[in-house]
């Protein structure tokens, strides 16, 4: 091992503060960690930290409160939008997110994502797409591709049983009050560099109250995708990109001018 | 006549299966047997446990404060279960994992390098069977031969390759138990 | 001459997941066999010189347990 | 203060208002609506937080948001409504929040009718969410009683941290009576110490959840739950008693079956026959030490209810079988009239009390023919 | 028939399967999803339908509209999900058709934790759905047991044509157990003459509905739904009697806790003290009269569960308080080892029965300090 | 009045077959009717009313089983198309339809109707689309126009609080599994008559198995708009077209040949 | 002292807001009052009824099997309800609307050809205030002043303008029963 | 020159909504005022000469109470 001496050394990249310094719960090389320190880090930049609210959700990321440092609530499976909305009505000047998983937002959440995004609720949702229920143990999400197998699509997703996947931000970018809908993914370095900057986007469009804003992450499952990370995050870029095509799918108006 | 096996140690490291292959056994025999382990998404990366009883008669709480035997498979669960075997029981532990001796003098430990020993025969994970091996040899819980039977039940269809080497790891458990 | 940089890995946090080492793009970073974290993995760590300080590794790493550090340069040169 | 006359649901609705009600979430549904609707004109003129939601899961997990953000929080809805509100019901139990549900009783089960009913009781009494919690339920009879309930249930709410029911069913939300609105309180200007309102750097984070992966915790939860829900026991019982002191037995009802029952205690009191009526308000806590102690100076309790006799079982428990009980009701939205209750209890006074068999099948037996005949 | 090592959760499922099972909806929930798993990979194969559902919502309505469709189908779940399932059950008991569910419960309230908890014991008991309606509820302790019970709850269902609930604990879905499987039942061929199967111009059309505008036809179908739930509770009481013919007092318990006990009064039986168990199957309908009877025969009752007492007050009431009850419990997923037990049978044979205050009350008192030893 | 001898005429025109004679709970000029005698029409025509099982929703129509001549059940507000899976799953060979309402279909149900299009569920969802809650009285739905009053609007839809309008046609086009999604008016003869061959096209993507099919129904309300029948008819077409164009907004290709 | 009055006939024709009226004279008065409607969607087009109660003590029930008086406004709800008013109670009857006389003799009835008379002053949709002033007049349950300050009560706001034709088809009635 | 037609109109299930009188291009339908149906209303009916039979007001009709009848004609002609 190499030793170095850090005197005449700046730091250019550090644990960000609105994240605790403390073991999360994650799978080792699971990119809901990346996921989490990219919204601290702009929660950071952003100068938020005091003046957020979050609200988890139910799936691996149910303890995101544990991660986080500023107000947290949990929500009952899927119904993180209607909690951010009673929250945000609330507080209409604070800033208030939810973290969903697929399952959570796009199964048992449908109703209340697509109502949330119809009014143009002023909050942020983090989507970590998956493509499985994670902490059950992995079974068939509406984001499973075709032909993937799951503990509950044993030969494969069969689209003639059970259709094909959903894309939720082709779904939510069709709805009036969405203010910015965004498909990142966090598979490699300059995907995330971009996951940060479409995040940065989500918050900016809720404190210039320009609607409802979510960011869809395609994230790993090395635990029941049962490969490696680095495996993982390969299997992310040949098999989720194609059919998750990454960009922007609604963007307001009064975001183009936005520069970082 | 019940006795109960506690298997503790880190999740990845084969304790649900060794407790399999005892119930295994145990079935075998005609007995009444439950397998409890600890379960859920909570247990990833943390430790994990199960608890297999078998009698002659209907089992009532899958669960026991004091089991008849331990296998401990690392630190945390030496610390924790030691003192919770009941008076005569017995003590497994793979001293590979943990860094002391066995303190309680009222009942019968065994502190093999269970993880050592399996390396030795090439396969690390076979560690939960050597120290099954040995627990049942100085129990007498059931002969060598039933134990064989219930490993290859346990292994039948997609795990039939790794019979083999389950059955050494498991003769060299015997023979340390001797 | 590249910007020379390090980085220090916090060893209560990395789960060896290994993604540090497959982007760090003068591969630089390995696991270090030599001991064992509290969490029970052999964490990352730089095996040999050469680290840039460009910052990949933080950037990938999904326990944020990168600091990564780059050598101060006087102003005027830093803009060249 | 002056009397005016005001429909049940709207003076449910300006109560809430009058108590400092900050955010409503609900859905539409009669007989309930009117609470909805008048809300949705009156709150935003002052100024606070009316929002339809896309259904009752979403209402309910609004309040459950609003609640942890530390606002006094309301919804109302009537039983299709309520049940499916049991999850959020149960997380907000577990989450010890504050909020107030008004469930305006229809006829069920299933899509029923909209006529007023009890038979929400148990979902309501018994905890109709999964795991261990215990809502405080309010039954009042009259508008008048409705309104001062809603008024102080949020302050109950707030004081336990705990879910405050207002059960009544649809006759109360849809009928008028004269009212004397109570005073217009301030809203809350300052967020409680323990809500999810953003530190603002001023105090610890907060975190509001109901989970507790390590059972041990949440049995700590379970038994922090329990021993607030003993000083409810102790403090929150809520009754009213009519011709009483010297019945030799008594009428007991809730809410409109109550009022109902009310009418022919006075008419058979009117004929000599010493019947007295006692009405729960508080369903839970249940009055259990009062029933009990008047089994001692009664010789029978008449149960009445719009139901298929679930608050039936609560006074048998009570009374702890020490005199008989007899039953009445009527169900799937049936009023009885006063007349009805009046006929039974002269056969009680006459025939004495039956004891044989459960009290339920000997008037499942009597209803049967009853219904054939109104046929 | 050969015995062998089965985990409770595909047990369940297979014994479905085995039952008759047509179609089944569900959505993942530990500790109860391996029965939807083992399920996605055998009915496929069968030919016959699974299909994971968006929700449990989703789910029970699925279900809802295969049993109006005429085909026997299940779902599984647990505590939470059975919260999201409660409007669609109080409409499958309003429209009266067969359905089977299976709620492997978990710690409460709210999210709480996935270990094994009675606290659903209200919820499904005393009907956690609006309106007036009794759900079975079976609640077997032993995988073999929750075989034999699921695969007969499809008949008794069909028979009555309502909902059957078999009622277990994670515990059971988890563990392993060797049990015999029955043997596999032909699936239904012809579709019920009542069911929304399409006329075929071979008979009238079929209507279901659970909607009675006029409350006087909806009483007539409560009434109708009450004395199909009098044939149940002449029919269906089940228990499980240990060491009771020499008794002179008894645990009940139900389930886990049941079994529990059975090593606690086993242990106690070694020491000479003469307790019995009683475990009562079917808690609805409740075995009042086998309770009744024992009364005059026992000094009193000791009632242990995984909840804060919720069965209690049902052995209170058919008890008619007429000797003591006892209550021990963990809740949150804690579960009582039988050495607790014991402990509170010993101290009961030697310092007798208490009756001043709720036993749930000294209860309370006693395990706030055993939670805090156990810290 | 004029009298008419019949003889020497032939019918035209007359009540359908799967409709029964009795009379609607209806207000007078409420185009539900138009609609039910659109469904037993074609249903007529395709010769399917003792293969059919209907499901009522929660709403005005939830007595349309009292109306249609063959099987029906009636589902929880917003349910019906699970219950429709349910019952279709278990009768593939069947033809299963929902008659909706837009406070159930797109409110309380978004998440099963999203869900079952997601699935290619093979039914056909009829929906009816009149900008409000007409059951309860006339409350906003996520149809209700902007600045529309309603009983729980009453100073008009203020987007500003609860956003846009749902147009669920464009809504559930985005998902692979429609087959067949349409928009159609019941506002005067010609609309109708397009509208008839557009439930004709739905029940036909179902009988081919051509998966999920929906035609939204532009619908009046007289009575909770507070317009007599003829006002309520121009209404519509002056208000509600504009913001809901008709027209075809997914076809499935193995549709194209149809003709009649 | 309990008066209950029953209000009956088709949705529309102003029943419920008939009972409004008589609820207000009471509460002026000081009285318990209750007025308890037919309600919900299905009354939608079908007929209506009120019940309205005052007296001078809480209420209890506020609907009643036999009430004191009953104004039916169409034949339905003359067949349903003669036979259920109290004996000397009141039965007003809307002649217009019915075709038969009242059979009860022990009761005070009045049939008039309400709608007649409101169509005689302009507006056929006042029938029920010409019929509560019948009412009113023969009960003497209140003095005319006091009705007619209630309908100014119940009218107050929107329906200012109205307030003139009402008191005219009140004193219809009035001159009716007398 | 047209066909001529006629209609019948089922006085139970008529609402008198007038969206026939609306729609019918001949405008020969009006409500009958001279009696009312069981559910009271005054029903439509045709008024005057002049249906063609186009079947209009059948299709607008909610309650489908519109019977319609068209002059039948001999078979070459009709194809004309
Ligand atoms: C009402 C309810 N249903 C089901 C569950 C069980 N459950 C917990 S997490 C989860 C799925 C989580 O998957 P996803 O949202 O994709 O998150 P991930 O774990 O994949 O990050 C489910 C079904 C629950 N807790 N509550
Ligand atoms: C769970 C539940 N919530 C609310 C209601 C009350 N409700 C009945 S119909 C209805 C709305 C119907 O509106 P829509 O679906 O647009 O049908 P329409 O009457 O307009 O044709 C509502 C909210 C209910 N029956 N069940
Ligand atoms: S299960 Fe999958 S999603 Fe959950 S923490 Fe592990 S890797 Fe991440
Ligand atoms: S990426 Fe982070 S967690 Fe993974 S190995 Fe590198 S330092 Fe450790
Ligand atoms: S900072 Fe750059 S060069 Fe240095 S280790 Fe990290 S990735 Fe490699
Ligand atoms: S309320 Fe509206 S939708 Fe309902 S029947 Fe009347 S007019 Fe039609
Ligand atoms: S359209 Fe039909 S209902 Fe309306 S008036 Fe004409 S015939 Fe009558
Ligand atoms: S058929 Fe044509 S012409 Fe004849 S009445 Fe009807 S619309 Fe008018
Ligand atoms: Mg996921
Ligand atoms: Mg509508």
């Amino acid at each position: 091992m190499t030793t170095q001496n850090l005197e005449n050394m700046q730091v250019v990249y550090q644990h960000p503060e609105s994240l605790l310094d403390i073991n999360t719960h994650y799978c080792p090389g699971c990119t809901h960690g990346v996921a989490h320190r990219l919204v601290a880090e702009v929660i950071d930049e952003m100068g938020l930290r005091d003046n957020s609210i979050g609200v988890a959700s139910v799936g691996c990321s149910v303890f995101t409160y544990n991660y986080f440092d500023f107000d947290f609530v949990q929500a009952p499976h899927g119904r993180a939008p209607a909690m951010a909305t009673g929250i945000k009505r609330v507080h209409p000047d604070k800033v208030v997110l939810t973290y969903q998983g697929d399952g959570d937002m796009i199964s048992i959440g449908t109703g209340e994502i697509i109502h949330a995004a119809a009014r143009g609720e002023n909050i942020t949702v983090i989507f970590i797409n998956n493509s499985n229920y994670g902490m059950t143990g992995g079974q068939m999400a509406p984001t499973t591709l075709p032909g993937q197998k799951t503990t509950s699509s044993p030969k494969g997703r069969d689209v003639e049983q059970v259709g094909f996947p959903i894309r939720s931000c082709e779904l939510l970018a069709t709805l009036d009050g969405a203010g910015y809908i965004a498909r990142r993914s966090l598979h490699d370095p300059k995907n995330i560099r971009l996951a940060k900057k479409a995040i940065r986007t989500a918050f900016e469009t809720q404190v210039r109250g320009l609607g409802f804003s979510m960011v869809e992450l395609l994230s790993t499952c090395p635990t029941n995708w049962h490969l490696s990370p680095t495996k993982a995050i390969k299997w992310l870029e040949d098999n989720m990109i194609p059919y998750y095509p990454l960009g922007d799918y609604k963007v307001h108006p009064a975001l183009k001018d936005l520069k970082f | 006549m019940q006795n109960e096996t506690l298997f503790a140690g880190f999740g990845g490291q084969g304790v649900l299966f060794a407790g399999k292959v005892l119930a295994h056994a145990a079935l075998e025999l005609g007995m009444e047997v439950t397998w409890f382990p600890s379960y859920g998404p909570e247990m990833r990366g943390g430790t994990a446990n199960c608890t297999v009883i078998f009698s002659d008669e209907e089992i009532g709480s899958p669960q026991v404060l004091n089991p008849t035997s331990v296998i401990a498979m690392n630190q945390p669960s030496l610390d924790k279960y030691e003192d919770q075997v009941q008076k005569d029981g017995y003590l497994i532990v793979d001293s590979s994992m943990t860094n002391r001796e066995v303190t309680r003098k009222d009942i019968h430990a065994i502190c093999l390098p269970a993880t050592e020993i399996a390396e030795s025969i090439g396969q690390k994970r076979l560690a939960n069977i050597v120290l099954l091996g040995a627990l049942i040899r100085i129990s007498n819980y059931f002969g060598q031969a039933e134990l064989e039977n219930a490993l290859k039940k346990s292994l039948e269809g997609k795990k039939e390759d790794l019979i083999a080497s389950n059955i050494t790891a498991l003769q060299r458990g015997f023979d340390y138990g001797s | 001459m590249p910007l020379t940089g390090t980085i220090v890995v916090d060893e209560n946090l990395c789960k060896a997941c290994e993604l540090c080492i497959l982007n760090c793009p003068v591969q630089v970073i390995a696991l270090d066999k030599s001991h064992i974290t509290p969490r029970g993995f052999h964490p990352a760590a730089l095996y040999k010189e050469g680290c840039t300080g460009c910052g990949t590794c933080a950037v990938v790493c999904p326990e944020a347990a990168i600091t990564v550090y780059r050598e101060k340069r006087p102003e005027k040169e830093s803009k060249a | 203060m002056s009397r005016e006359l005001w429909k049940g649901n709207e003076a449910i609705a300006e109560a809430a208002v009058r108590a400092g009600l900050q955010a409503y979430f609900g859905y539409p549904i009669t007989p309930q609506t009117e609470a909805l609707e008048y809300l949705s004109a009156r709150l935003p003129e002052l100024g606070r937080v009316f929002l339809q939601a896309e259904s009752e899961l979403g209402a309910i997990n609004m309040v459950y948001g609003a609640a942890c953000a530390g606002a006094r929080t309301m919804t109302t809805t009537s039983s299709p409504g309520t049940s499916l509100m049991m999850e959020g019901l149960s997380y907000i139990a577990g989450t010890e929040v504050p909020m107030v549900l008004v469930d305006v009783v229809r006829g069920g089960p299933g899509l029923g009718n909209i006529a007023p009913a009890q038979g929400d009781y148990n979902q309501m009494v018994h905890g109709g969410g999964h795991g261990d919690y215990h809502p405080i339920v309010l039954a009042p009879a009259s508008i008048q009683e409705t309104i001062d309930t809603v008024y102080e249930m949020f302050d109950i709410a707030d004081k336990y941290r705990t879910i405050g029911v207002v059960m009544v069913d649809g006759s109360i939300g849809q009928m008028m009576e004269p009212v004397t609105l109570p005073p217009m309180k301030e809203v809350r200007k300052i967020w409680p110490d323990w809500s999810a309102s953003a530190a603002q750097g001023k105090r610890e984070r907060n975190v509001l959840t109901s989970i507790y992966l390590d059972p041990k915790e949440e049995e700590i939860t379970n038994l922090r739950l329990m021993k607030t829900w003993q000083q409810i026991e102790k403090n929150e019982v809520r009754y009213k008693e009519y011709f009483m002191d010297d019945a030799k037995f008594a009428v007991v009802g809730f809410g409109s079956a109550g009022r109902v029952a009310l009418s022919a205690v006075r008419a058979a009191r009117a004929e000599g026959i010493p019947v007295g009526l006692f009405r729960p308000i508080s369903l839970n806590p249940f009055p259990r030490q009062k029933i009990l102690e008047y089994t001692s100076k009664l010789s029978g309790f008449f149960v009445v209810e719009m139901n298929s006799g679930m608050m039936l079982d609560d006074v048998i428990l009570a009374s702890q079988s020490r005199i008989p009980v007899e039953y009445y009701g009527r169900m799937g939205g049936v009023m009885p009239f006063p007349d009805e209750i009046l006929r039974e209890i002269r056969l009680l006074h006459t025939n004495g009390w039956k004891t044989e068999g459960h009290p339920r099948d000997r008037w499942l037996a009597k209803l049967e023919t009853i219904v054939k005949e109104e046929m």
